[in-house]
């Protein structure tokens, strides 16, 4: 995109530019919505609407990996920490809960010492539950972030140091069978806040209520994304040391951007529990935390649709494929991030940009905002460096 | 005391293991910044091609010194492979690096799976191999000192050509600026795929050390990734000396932590400490510092 | 909830219980039933084992005019080793292809995530690998062996051959945690001492310290629940430090005909493990097993006790139905007490109450050739006894 | 000895330079001038090979060299000093002059010690990672680091920038004597016209990537040059 | 394709005063007083003691040979070497402070090689500029309006055909006039200046020249330069460094006359450009 395009398609004001597109983005989430909430559920059996839920919940950690990794730069390879926290939080409650006021889980029953460890005590209150969900994945990130960040540990350091903390909780939630039930994880949950999760009128609740959370927080990146935030954060991470000396503090720019990624992995875990019925370590460890990058490199990952798009793309496809052929499913798996990531790095949201000019008039649904010109929807590189790798004819 | 030594050797032991997987890393994250995700797919390969050498050599010692040299061009044609393939083109996004060649790694292990068959396969070790020798009134296994060895002689060849030779200063500089090395005359893609190879190389190497150890599978190399990176990411990227010291460190705090503690807290305890380490050494054991704002 | 239709399938379901049961198809001259096996990840190693058998237990119905008349048609699933797919693909074999009856899983947590799902939904599981026992569920049946056929015959084995320091080697996940606290129960009751309990991560590879512990610890036996990769390391580390068959045997309980290519015969030979079935087992049935799993797998291919106890577990279910003359749940449940079938191991009985099997235990020693040959048996066959009600010194343990 | 012609650069879909013509003479010093922004960088890194031409030729001593990488122009007496005191800052300054050098053996060793008499502040530095060096110090090794490649053909990209302008002086006398002495063209991108002009046999000045002024002679076109920018 | 517009005209001085009569602006007097600074890397004195006071409404130049330790006192100042000594701006000591305080602080600076956020608009650069003193509630809010200062600072150096330009296809000296630009709204009342005319034409500087001196009348303005031209043009006063020391201060005239500096600095022999 050349400059004069982009100014001349703007047309200069900035405060000007927002109704058309306003207009464009709320058509997108009316459409979403009716996608979300009219039409899926009249169309897809139990079972299918059961899976949705869960992809919504996938969806929403690559919401917030979209904002971390593609608009922030921390490639975080250790979401399944703050998916596993959620989840875990909302699993020890609901077995609680099951257990009933002073009751002891069964599996507490069968391989600890038939009682319960302080430290689960306070789940036993929805209130505490609800709240800790979301604040449990933020005290750690932000403790995590504020650590590394203003050592300025970042790039490969960081995401390789997210991998060994993947590695690290999951062996941790192992080793730790009788209060977190080792590798067979939390399941067998009956009810969720009191709702029979057997019904299924209760588990189409639990989906809508997935995919209003998977909206709002769409909604919620978008603000941030198009905030003065938002553009910090480009800034962060293109040019750390000099985003210093205009008076900010980059560390604390990327724990925001950064605990707000993991808030949503939490609440996604959170939700995936009731949804799924088990959270075990093999749901945190470091394969499905780059598990959870593979939708978001593909969907696009500075975009605002892109990671969702993509998440649940390939949630799908994984589901649907491997009932068909198992282990091809694995070079599909493998070859399509070889593929996308090589050769078309701002994921399938790329190809937006190309198909957006000749269908220009029609509601844009994965709508990228226009503060990403197509140059930025793409890798964080700096412009040398995408254009001349880009297309020379 | 028996225990203390036997326990300095398991330390040194695992450290010299850890050291011939990352020493690889060392080169292609270290030194190139790409950030290999398949690296424990080449030691797989590694692992398989002495499998494979040995059911064509019957003497099992004879089949480990020719494993090793064909361990290493196999590792480093995968590597060249890849490189000239895919990493080339993607020497300006390190990161993306990590996602591609996680592709390609799943790829390499269900391969795996396809020709040799899920279950494990056997490489046995030569008869003078077996057993244990008496050092310091204390018996200590051959293979182990064999792959200390083994490890010693790779990092030392590898310091060597780095520190001093042309080939080095060619790997460093494309590093650091590939335009400035294009335009010094140095053919940066000669560089990289020489580096990737011998990088890949050693991983192979690695691979055929380690049957003498454990399970030859196609998940291989996925016990010993994440380890070897933090391995690279502790000793500093891009010095070959902090690797070093960080392999043989975190050996001996692993065996430390596993012999007071469990295996499992050993592991979760090693990476407390080295976040608590990078607090102090941000860019790791050794770093160089540059005035550059980046 | 509204009434739906899934594609394919027809009538709709309001409440839970009953949606399996009305949803089977029975009036064609075939039933589906499903086979949930992980095909890929790293439990496809030994799952795939466990499918070949169904599968050929499946053909040898099949050919042999089916279950009721009907021939079988099977459903397969792979289940990725993640006891999240585990769960979705039981839900989507009862509740999307209504299957009569479901045979698979491996893993402790596989089959913890899919319980919840057979027994809200109330269909039928059958899980044919040995298990860390504590269980019973009416929706499942459990063909391979519980703790007390295996574990605790292992350890009468070792106290009958006068072993009294005896130290614990296992993976650190549920069932040998749990495996070892039976054990821990049992010697303290029977005068043995356990000098060591060493939990390693799945997939560890490092056995030094471990090892260097055994050696230190001055055990006789070694009671070892390692699980897959983990037992390769460990017994090469083993060898490597002078320890020996002779004087501290290794009594494995993971280890089946399978995986001792893998370990490497030069590495074990000579140790023990525990089970209730062998490839060698002398048997006419096991012999027609043995020669057709070859003829249709390969002469190579071995034959082991998950892979018999999945076999098993068909012919189990065929039994169940035919008793019962029906595919319904309810009636193949109340039908399930009592039924008999000679299995290559022998003989084995379904207990109506728990779900088990009674099972005659075996201690095998590994051959040179890598088969492993019955060292020493249980009297007759055990009855299955998972909550270990049975036996004294367990109380307290569940 | 190196000629330009027609060249058009671009990136991505920007256009910057638009068949711009120039050439450079055997020993002669051709000036390119023009504002910021004007595209003079775009087309030295054309020159040299790291942005693709368009359309257009690029010729080195006769030679088509268009397609050709920029290692394999080096190789072919191509040697480029690019804007922004550019240097492997993890090599130390020695190392960064042994790179070029090596491979070429004795004469790899002569041309070093030329370039270290030329800037003689560098013998004491040999030894520091040239990241740790001042802006000008590591101007000066890049300047080092070309002339030891043994050129031809010399392109430098303001190459005085940040340099003291007592060894701006010797750099201009640098230049003017190795031209003189033969062999050695020089293709040069500089700000002051007065430096520029002083030294140059010919000059063009680029506006928006196009040639609108060039000509022969050096000083003596200095008006012409400063009317065409617009002074 | 696309020609890139080129800026006609460049800078437009009469901007910045409505810049610099910003609410930043409440008539203080600032002066900076560095008192025995001294920087050492391992081993290496890089600054051995120097003394330096700058007082608004002086636009001073800091000149010295390659290696002087002129960018190495900028850093000093600004929190990115560690060293000895005292710098107090604003009656505020600035040695020991995190750079986002010195920031804070009121201290900006431009580097030897620009540093600009490439992917973002030349706007949003400017914007974020002046933005580290918002607080957190309107960062997440988007900028509804293009700030009044930040439309003074485009005017000011030029960019506004560029606005929406992502900033990293700018050119080196264009990219200057952004730090600059960036400067200005950051509501800085010391500015540190790295060579900021490095790269551009005759006429360029000049325009640069002559903002800077109407900066330097109400902030207080260091530069480091090379270009001579440029300094005898603009400096009301200079101070020489050598090898880490103060050589020689005064005006423009007194340290050309001055042999030592013409020894280890402009060089003799040749006549002077
Ligand atoms: N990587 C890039 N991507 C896109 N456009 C670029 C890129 N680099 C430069 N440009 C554009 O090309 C034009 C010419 O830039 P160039 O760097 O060649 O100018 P220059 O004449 O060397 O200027 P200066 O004197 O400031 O160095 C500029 O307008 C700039 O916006
Ligand atoms: N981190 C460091 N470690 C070692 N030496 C350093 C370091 N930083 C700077 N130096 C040295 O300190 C001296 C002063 O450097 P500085 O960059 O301040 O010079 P300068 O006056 O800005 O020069 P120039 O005009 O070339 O930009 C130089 O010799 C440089 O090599
Ligand atoms: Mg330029
Ligand atoms: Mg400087």
């Amino acid at each position: 995109m050349s400059p004069a395009g982009t100014a001349e398609r703007r047309g200069g004001a900035v405060g000007r530019l927002l109704t058309g597109e306003r207009v464009r983005t709320l058509a997108g989430f009316a459409v979403a919505a009716v996608a979300l909430f009219g039409v899926a559920p009249a169309l897809l059996s139990d079972f299918r609407l059961g899976l949705l839920a869960k992809f919504c919940c996938l969806a929403m950690v690559a919401v917030g990996i979209g904002l971390a990794w593609g608009r922030g730069g921390m490639l975080t390879l250790g979401q399944g920490v703050y998916f596993g926290l959620g989840g875990y939080l909302m699993a020890m409650h609901l077995k609680l809960a099951d257990a009933g006021p002073g009751g002891v889980p069964d599996f507490m029953l069968l391989y600890g010492d038939g009682t319960v460890p302080g430290w689960w005590e306070p789940l036993r209150s929805p209130v505490v539950t609800v709240v800790a969900i979301v604040l449990v994945p933020v005290a750690l990130a932000s403790a995590l972030g504020f650590a590394v960040f203003t050592r300025r540990v970042r790039g490969a350091y960081f995401a390789i140091l997210s991998q060994a903390l993947a590695a690290a909780f999951a062996i941790l939630l192992v080793g730790q069978q009788k209060v977190t039930g080792g590798t067979n994880g939390l399941n067998g949950f009956r009810s969720f806040f009191g709702y029979d999760l057997a019904d299924p009128v209760n588990k189409e609740m639990l989906y809508l209520i997935a995919a209003g959370t998977l909206l709002a927080m769409v909604a919620i990146v978008r603000l941030l994304m198009r905030s003065r935030f938002g553009e910090l954060l480009v800034a962060v991470r293109d040019q750390e040391n000099r985003v210093r000396f205009l008076g900010y503090d980059p560390a604390a720019v990327k724990v925001v951007a950064y605990a707000v990624a993991a808030a949503f992995a939490g609440i996604g875990g959170a939700l995936f529990v009731p949804i799924v019925g088990i959270i075990s370590p093999a749901d945190v460890g470091v394969v499905p935390s780059i598990g959870f990058l593979v939708g978001v490199a593909i969907g696009g990952r500075a975009t605002l649709l892109g990671p969702v798009l993509g998440a649940l793309a390939v949630s799908w496809a994984q589901t649907s494929l491997s009932e068909q052929f198992p282990s091809f499913w694995t070079y599909f798996q493998g070859a399509l991030f070889i593929v996308v990531v090589a050769f078309l790095p701002g994921g399938l949201a790329s190809l937006g940009g190309v198909r957006r000019r000749w269908r220009a008039g029609r509601a844009e649904r994965d709508d990228v905002p226009d503060e990403v010109p197509a140059r930025a929807a793409q890798a964080p590189t700096t412009p040398s460096e995408t254009v001349t790798s880009g297309s020379t004819p | 005391m028996d225990a203390l030594f036997s326990q300095l050797f398991a330390g040194l032991s695992l450290g010299s293991v850890l050291l011939l997987a990352a020493l690889g890393l060392a080169l292609t994250f270290g030194q190139m910044g790409v950030i290999n995700m398949a690296h424990g797919e080449f030691m797989m390969a590694g692992a398989y091609t002495a499998y494979v050498v040995q059911s064509l050599i019957a003497d099992a010692g004879v089949s480990l010194l020719v494993s090793l040299v064909v361990g290493f061009l196999v590792g480093g044609l995968l590597g060249l492979v890849l490189e000239v393939t895919l990493v080339s083109r993607m020497y300006r996004r390190p990161l993306d690096t990590l996602l591609v060649t996680w592709g390609v790694a799943l790829v390499l292990q269900q391969a795996a799976r396809d020709i040799f068959g899920a279950p494990n396969v056997d490489v046995r070790a030569p008869a003078w191999l077996s057993g244990a020798v008496e050092l310091f009134g204390l018996g200590v296994p051959r293979t182990r000192l064999f792959i200390l060895l083994v490890a010693v002689v790779c990092v030392t060849a590898l310091a060597l050509v780095l520190k001093l030779t042309p080939l080095g200063r060619r790997i460093r500089a494309t590093v650091q600026n590939r335009d400035l090395a294009e335009t010094s005359g140095i053919s940066t893609r000669a560089t990289d795929r020489l580096t990737f190879f011998v990088g890949s190389g050693i991983a192979g190497v690695a691979g055929v050390a380690l049957t003498l150890l454990g399970s030859i599978g196609p998940t291989l190399g996925t016990a010993y990734i994440v380890d070897a990176f933090l391995v690279v990411v502790a000793g500093g990227i891009g010095q070959l000396k902090g690797t070093v010291i960080a392999a043989f460190s975190l050996g001996l705090l692993q065996a430390t932590f596993e012999y007071s503690t469990t295996a499992s807290i050993a592991k979760v305890l090693l990476f407390v400490v080295i976040v608590a380490f990078l607090q102090v050494r941000p860019q790791g054991l050794v770093s160089l510092r540059t005035r550059s704002l980046a | 909830g509204g009434a739906r239709t899934d594609a394919g399938s027809s009538g709709g379901s309001t409440s839970s219980g009953d949606a399996a049961a009305s949803c089977v198809d029975t009036s064609g001259d075939s039933v589906k039933i499903g086979f949930l096996n992980s095909l890929s990840g790293t439990m496809a190693i030994s799952e795939q084992t466990v499918r070949d058998a169904l599968d050929l237990a499946a053909e040898e119905i099949n050919a042999d005019g089916g279950v009721l008349g009907k021939q079988l048609e099977v459903v397969g699933e792979d289940g990725a080793s993640e006891p999240t797919v585990f769960a979705e693909k039981a839900e989507k074999l009862v509740s999307s292809d209504c299957v009569a009856a479901v045979f698979g899983g491996w893993t402790s947590s596989s089959r913890k995530a899919m319980l919840p799902v057979f027994e809200s939904k109330d269909a039928l599981l059958f899980y044919p690998v040995q298990y860390e026992g504590l269980e019973a569920s009416p929706n499942i049946f459990y063909t391979g062996a519980t703790t007390n056929q295996q574990i605790v015959p292992g350890m009468d084995y070792l106290k009958e051959q006068g072993k009294t320091k005896v130290f614990l080697v296992g993976s650190d996940y549920v069932f040998p945690r749990t495996a070892n606290k039976i054990i821990n129960a049992y010697a303290e009751a029977n005068g043995i001492e356990i000098v060591g309990e060493e939990y390693a991560p799945l997939g560890h590879t490092d056995f030094s310290t471990i090892v260097n512990k055994l050696k230190a610890s001055g055990a006789d036996a070694v009671f070892n629940t390692l699980n897959g990769d983990s037992n390769v390391a460990f017994f090469k580390e083993y060898k490597n430090v002078g320890l020996g068959v002779d004087t501290t045997p290794v009594v494995s309980v993971s280890i089946a005909e399978e995986e001792v290519g893998g370990i490497g015969v030069e590495n074990i030979e000579g140790q023990l493990t525990a089970w209730n079935y062998y490839q060698t087992v002398e048997s006419p049935a096991n012999t027609t097993f043995v020669e057709a799993f070859k003829a249709k797998y390969g002469e190579d291919r071995v034959t082991s006790d998950p892979m018999e106890a999945a076999y098993t577990s068909l012919y189990l279910w065929k039994g169940m139905v035919e008793k019962a003359e029906s595919f319904d749940v309810a009636a193949v449940q109340d039908a399930a007490d009592g039924v008999t079938f000679e299995a290559p191991e022998g003989t084995v009985t379904v207990n109506g109450e728990n779900h088990h099997i009674a099972k005659t235990a075996l201690i095998g020693k590994i051959g040179a050739d890598g088969l492993i040959y019955t060292e020493w048996s249980s009297d007759e066959a055990i009855e299955p006894d998972p909550f270990l009600e049975g036996y004294d010194w367990a109380e307290g343990l569940s | 000895m190196l000629e330009l012609e027609g060249v058009h650069v671009g990136y991505g879909r920007t256009s910057v330079v638009h068949g711009v013509d120039v050439r450079v003479p055997d020993g002669g010093i051709a000036a390119v001038m023009g504002h910021n922004g004007a595209g003079k960088t775009t087309l030295l890194r054309a020159a040299v090979g790291l942005l693709p031409v368009r359309a257009g030729t690029v010729r080195l001593a006769g030679e088509d060299v268009t397609r050709l990488r920029p290692h394999e122009r080096v190789r072919r007496g191509l040697a480029y000093v690019p804007q922004g005191q550019q240097s492997f800052g993890q090599l130390t300054a020695r190392e960064n002059l042994q790179l070029v050098a090596d491979g070429q053996g004795a004469a790899g060793g002569r041309r070093t010690d030329e370039a270290l008499d030329l800037f003689p502040a560098l013998r004491g530095l040999l030894g520091r990672r040239a990241g740790l060096l001042s802006g000008g110090q590591r101007q000066q090794l890049a300047i080092a680091r070309a002339l030891i490649t043994g050129p031809r053909v010399l392109v430098l990209d303001e190459p005085t920038e940040g340099i003291q302008p007592s060894v701006v002086a010797e750099i201009e006398d640098a230049v003017l004597a190795l031209t003189a002495a033969g062999g050695l063209a020089v293709l040069l991108v500089e700000q002051h016209v007065g430096f520029a002009l002083g030294a140059a046999s010919h000059f063009a000045v680029l506006e928006s990537g196009r040639v609108v002024a060039s000509g022969e002679g050096g000083i003596e076109q200095e008006a012409q040059v400063r009317a065409a920018m617009a002074l | 394709m696309t020609d890139i517009p080129q800026p006609e005209q460049v800078l437009d001085p009469d901007a910045l005063e409505q810049v610099l009569a910003g609410p930043g602006d409440r008539f203080r007097h600032d002066y900076l007083e560095v008192r025995g600074l001294r920087v050492e890397f391992d081993g290496f004195v890089a600054v051995d003691g120097v003394d330096l006071t700058v007082t608004q409404g002086d636009l001073r130049f800091l000149i010295g040979p390659n290696g002087a330790g002129k960018t190495t006192i900028v850093d000093a100042i600004t929190g990115l070497a560690r060293a000895s000594g005292s710098v107090r701006f604003g009656g505020v000591e600035l040695l020991g402070k995190a750079s986002h305080r010195v920031a804070r602080a009121g201290v900006g600076r431009t580097f030897q090689t620009a540093s600009v956020f490439d992917e973002l608009s030349v706007l949003q650069n400017l914007d974020i500029a002046a933005g580290s003193r918002r607080k957190a509630r309107t960062l997440l809010r988007r900028r509804s309006a293009v700030p009044e200062v930040v439309e003074q600072a485009l005017e000011t150096v030029g960019l506004t055909a560029l606005r929406d330009a992502p900033a990293g296809v700018l050119a080196h000296g264009q990219k200057q006039w952004l730090e600059i630009g960036m400067l200005l709204v950051q509501d800085s009342r010391l500015l540190l200046l790295d060579e900021p005319v490095a790269g551009m034409s005759h006429a360029e500087r000049e325009q640069t020249g002559l903002l800077l001196q109407r900066i330097g009348a109400q902030r207080t303005v260091v530069v480091v330069e090379h270009d001579m031209e440029f300094l005898r043009s603009f400096a009301s006063s200079v101070t020489v460094l050598h090898q880490g020391r103060v050589l020689s201060e005064g005006t423009v005239a007194q340290v050309q006359a001055d042999p030592r500096v013409v020894e280890v600095y402009l060089g003799s022999g040749r006549k002077e450009r």
